[in-house]
């Protein structure tokens, strides 16, 4: 199947990568999609959690935010957000988090504060949100984001939540943070891993019909690339009939 | 008696220079009070909410605010928030001063307000550049010798103003969908004011006292205002008006048209029941568009005793 | 699967040496699980509850534990929990460490527990004795020069056992009346048992998202036992037997009679059903007599949105 | 009136003492009933909280402990305990408390946790449960007790909750103690307040047919006496009448 879209490889590429996971804190948008698709397919006891504090939604429609009220109806769980904060995230019970970004930096640490100086900035953007606490506590972080030299940054104008910071091994543990930093960043032309020594972000495969030149040309520094560069698996037939007739029929995000 | 009307509920409790939290995330957003601030002409407002969402939005751009309390500065699903970041970037209509946390952060300071503690302690913030722009983010160290933990001061807003489902005369607040951080703002509140869709007889309350978030206890004024979250939503009573929120991404790009909106659906209407007026009148099946089907919760038994 | 019996569910989570939290703030504690971690010969177990209670004045008297973590040591409205003391001052049946904590902070010690934090503020302590015999209670400076605060450690049991009205086949529990600190015992806990008075289908518990205390996710065995909180009570299900409260206070008195109280009535019977066997032989009337009368809760209307 | 039982006085001089109170902290047995007279009497508006976490309880019928299940039936909040310790007591919202004791010394300091050494005591007491937070939190805290030589000591063999400390004048504001601490012991045969200088007991008023040497006689302590000592007023008839026959028809505390 070459009928795809960037946002269906982007999707598809996520919603596999969630295989035998148990907990996800999902945000609306792809991420949402992603969540969506892995239950059907490779994490059928996949549990999402909704920012909003909301455990075990069936929404009945696809939601505009994660605040949507056919989150909450026949749902299993909604719960107030101090313990969403404190017994959910902090608590330790979220295994996978999507964060999406506005600048990155090779070993992960993201930008969704601001453009330009703090004070005076060019572009003010949303700020932490959640972000922060999850990129401290959940234990494995994705981020899905279109790739972009104006995002895959050599330095962020702001960190605002922590990656694996500046490298060193053992940094995310001195400072206490109990997850494992982002592991997986996908985007609409190639997937990168996390190098587990360094921190730093490798190339691990480029989607169908990608060179890594272009690859390369979208971030702003060297690229480090895996031993053995992947092809991205381009999405199945069954995945796109789901998504596209069950998860997004009316093609919201697609 | 604490039920007033929204005008009187406002001029009563919210004054110039005034901290003020107007909470819900997502749903339960106030815009009736928020539109009723701005008629009043408040200036020098202290904003504090998780979300700013388009209520502050509107505020801000009619001037209400000097200083904006904060974590995330969006509209959700949709996209920037245009008033904030002209505030923000380029001072218009006057330069607002930001004091930002994160959601965990804001939710920390809430309650450490609420149980008038010194300060809350949460495990973020740190390796981030978010200390150094917010002096009032500082780290404490376990006497246990088991780390160090971020900490947030108290906020405690002169008035909250929170949105419900329904409320007894008395104030006895009862919500159900998302809950948000409303009862730890309205704990921290120097002042409560709810709004609710239904002011209910005292025994519906009676009848479950667990779905009580709100005590009249610490409640100054209960005000009825049916949809008064347009185009925020009530769980079971409305949905939200995403269609606005859209929409509201186009008003809010440019000033004049922005002021415009402001002229036509808050300072062109006396009230709400204006504002509503206005609304239907545009377009006559919005309650029917925006209805929800039913889905009843299992009643419990309490048991009588005795 | 998590659907166990009790004599399994006890079996696979509970060990010799374990930190164990049986909570429940008068209501809904869990008699059915502690006869049978005293039938299964439990020892050294490190018991944890806010009020211990007659619960642990007979696991004390059966010889479970060697520590006690508590805030309020009596049989409520009627005395002294007569085992415990006779263990603290005569080490009967054996010598039983202490650690005390007022209610607020044993609160805090959950909170921070089910939190991740490594410690909880509250304003509590000061100018008494209570620090100099628990170092555990610390004073900590706020950084905001607003005044110094104690603190305590996590507390985090290795199981926790709660009981209440309903549960689905996951685990996802829901309660009403007193909730006290479950949700936080819970959280706290590296394993969560919950005992019900009956297991739902999860359509009961989806009709009502915000009354559901614990989610399946943190549970790891349900177990099905009705009126398994006698003599404590479950709201609308049954009333707390005041009589046994009183009864024991005589049972108790003397260790002999105390034993022969738990031979009968704990390892004399295989499991809970037979306890309430026995109870029913010696009176007939018993659930009638606890029988609440119904006082049932306004249903609420979630919507349907889609 | 005086056919009265010393319980039927401590009852309705602490009944009398909540006039013009808006929120009361209550336990169960003789403050049971006297916050329930006053709501009857002199402060209709009287809110009770039960330390379980029920507000506004309707009780169907006398509650043996602060958790029976007729207090919630029909209360209009019923909360989880961080609720009550954090947002209500310590959150400044409770403006009586009752209090018992074991021991009192003249400062109004607490104990009611052992009698004997700590660690090897000679009578194990309940502990603190949560009057060490109500002792610092309330605003006001009244103490319910029978006057004892035992009982009130001149040296606390355990200080559980703090009363006014060793006297002297902003010692509790130094420990940041927002509550004012005691005000009033109510006994079966004496009432006391304290002085507002010296934070020390001060003999207000003796019961009809007391006298002042049988009061000092169960105080370990020279007792300052008030400048204009008064004699209890006794209960009224409609007081009697409401106690027996609405707030305890059973008798179960009388």
């Amino acid at each position: 199947m070459t009928n795809y879209t960037p946002s269906e490889i982007m999707i598809t590429s996520s919603a596999r990568a969630l295989a035998g996971e148990r907990v996800v804190f999902v945000g609306v948008g792809l991420p949402n999609i992603a969540c969506n698709l892995a239950q059907r397919t490779v994490a059928p006891d996949l549990e999402l959690v909704y920012e909003s504090g909301v455990f075990g939604a069936r929404p009945a429609r696809l939601p505009l935010s994660i605040g949507d009220p056919t989150l909450i109806s026949r749902a299993t769980l909604a719960c107030p957000m101090p313990d969403l904060f404190m017994y959910y995230l902090q608590g330790g019970r979220i295994e996978v988090a999507f964060l999406g970004v506005a600048q990155i930096d090779r070993f992960g640490n993201i930008n969704t504060t601001v453009i330009g100086d703090y004070q005076r900035p060019k572009v003010r953007l949303p700020g932490s949100g959640g972000a922060c606490e999850i990129a401290i506590h959940a234990k494995k972080v994705f981020i899905i984001t279109h790739l972009a030299r104006r995002t895959f940054v050599e330095q962020l104008h702001f960190c605002t939540s922590p990656g694996h910071l500046s490298g060193q091994p053992g940094e995310r543990a001195a400072w206490d943070m109990p997850g494992t930093g982002p592991q997986l960043v996908v985007t609409d032309k190639a997937i990168f891993h996390f190098d587990q020594e360094t921190g730093e972000m490798v190339l691990f495969s480029i989607h169908p019909g990608v060179t890594v030149e272009e690859v390369q040309a979208e971030v702003s520094w060297p690229l480090k690339i895996a031993a053995e560069l992947q092809i991205t698996e381009p999405p199945t037939d069954e995945e796109l009939r789901i998504i596209r007739e069950e998860l997004d029929p009316g093609g919201m995000y697609l | 008696m604490k039920i007033a009307t929204m005008r009187e509920a406002i001029a009563r409790y919210v004054h110039d220079g005034d901290t003020i939290a107007i909470e819900g995330f997502t749903a339960f957003i106030c815009f009736a009070a928020a539109h009723e601030i701005i008629r009043q002409g408040r200036r020098d407002l202290i904003l504090c909410r998780m979300t700013p969402d388009l209520i502050y939005d509107q505020m801000i751009a009619a001037g209400c605010a000097r200083k904006l309390v904060f974590s995330y500065l969006g509209n959700p699903g949709v996209g920037p928030l245009h008033c904030i970041r002209r505030a923000v970037e380029k001072g218009i209509p006057r330069p607002l001063e930001i004091e930002e946390y994160s959601h965990f952060g804001m939710v920390a300071r809430y309650m450490s307000g609420a149980a008038r503690l010194p300060f809350f302690p949460l495990r973020s913030y740190m390796g981030t550049d978010q200390p150094k722009v917010n002096p009032r983010i500082q780290f404490v160290d376990s006497p246990y010798g088991n780390g160090q933990v971020a900490v947030v001061p108290p906020l405690n807003p002169d008035v909250t103003i929170i949105h419900a489902q329904r409320a007894d005369a008395s104030g006895n607040t009862q919500m159900w969908g998302l809950l948000g951080v409303q009862k730890e703002a309205a704990f921290a509140a120097r002042q409560v004011i709810v709004v609710v869709e239904e002011i209910v007889d005292e025994d519906i309350i009676r009848s479950d006292p667990n779905r009580t978030v709100i005590p009249g206890l610490i409640v100054d004024a209960v005000v009825h205002q049916p949809y008064g979250a347009h185009p925020s939503y009530a769980q079971g009573y409305y949905d939200r008006d995403n269609r606005f929120y859209l929409e509201w991404d186009q008003i809010s790009r440019e000033e004049a048209t922005t002021l415009a909106w402001l002229d036509e659906w808050v300072y062109g209407v006396d009230d709400w029941s204006g504002y509503l007026a206005k609304l239907e009148k545009r377009e006559p099946g919005i309650w029917k568009r925006l209805a929800p089907g039913e889905a009843w919760s299992q009643p419990v038994n309490y048991g009588v005793y005795g």
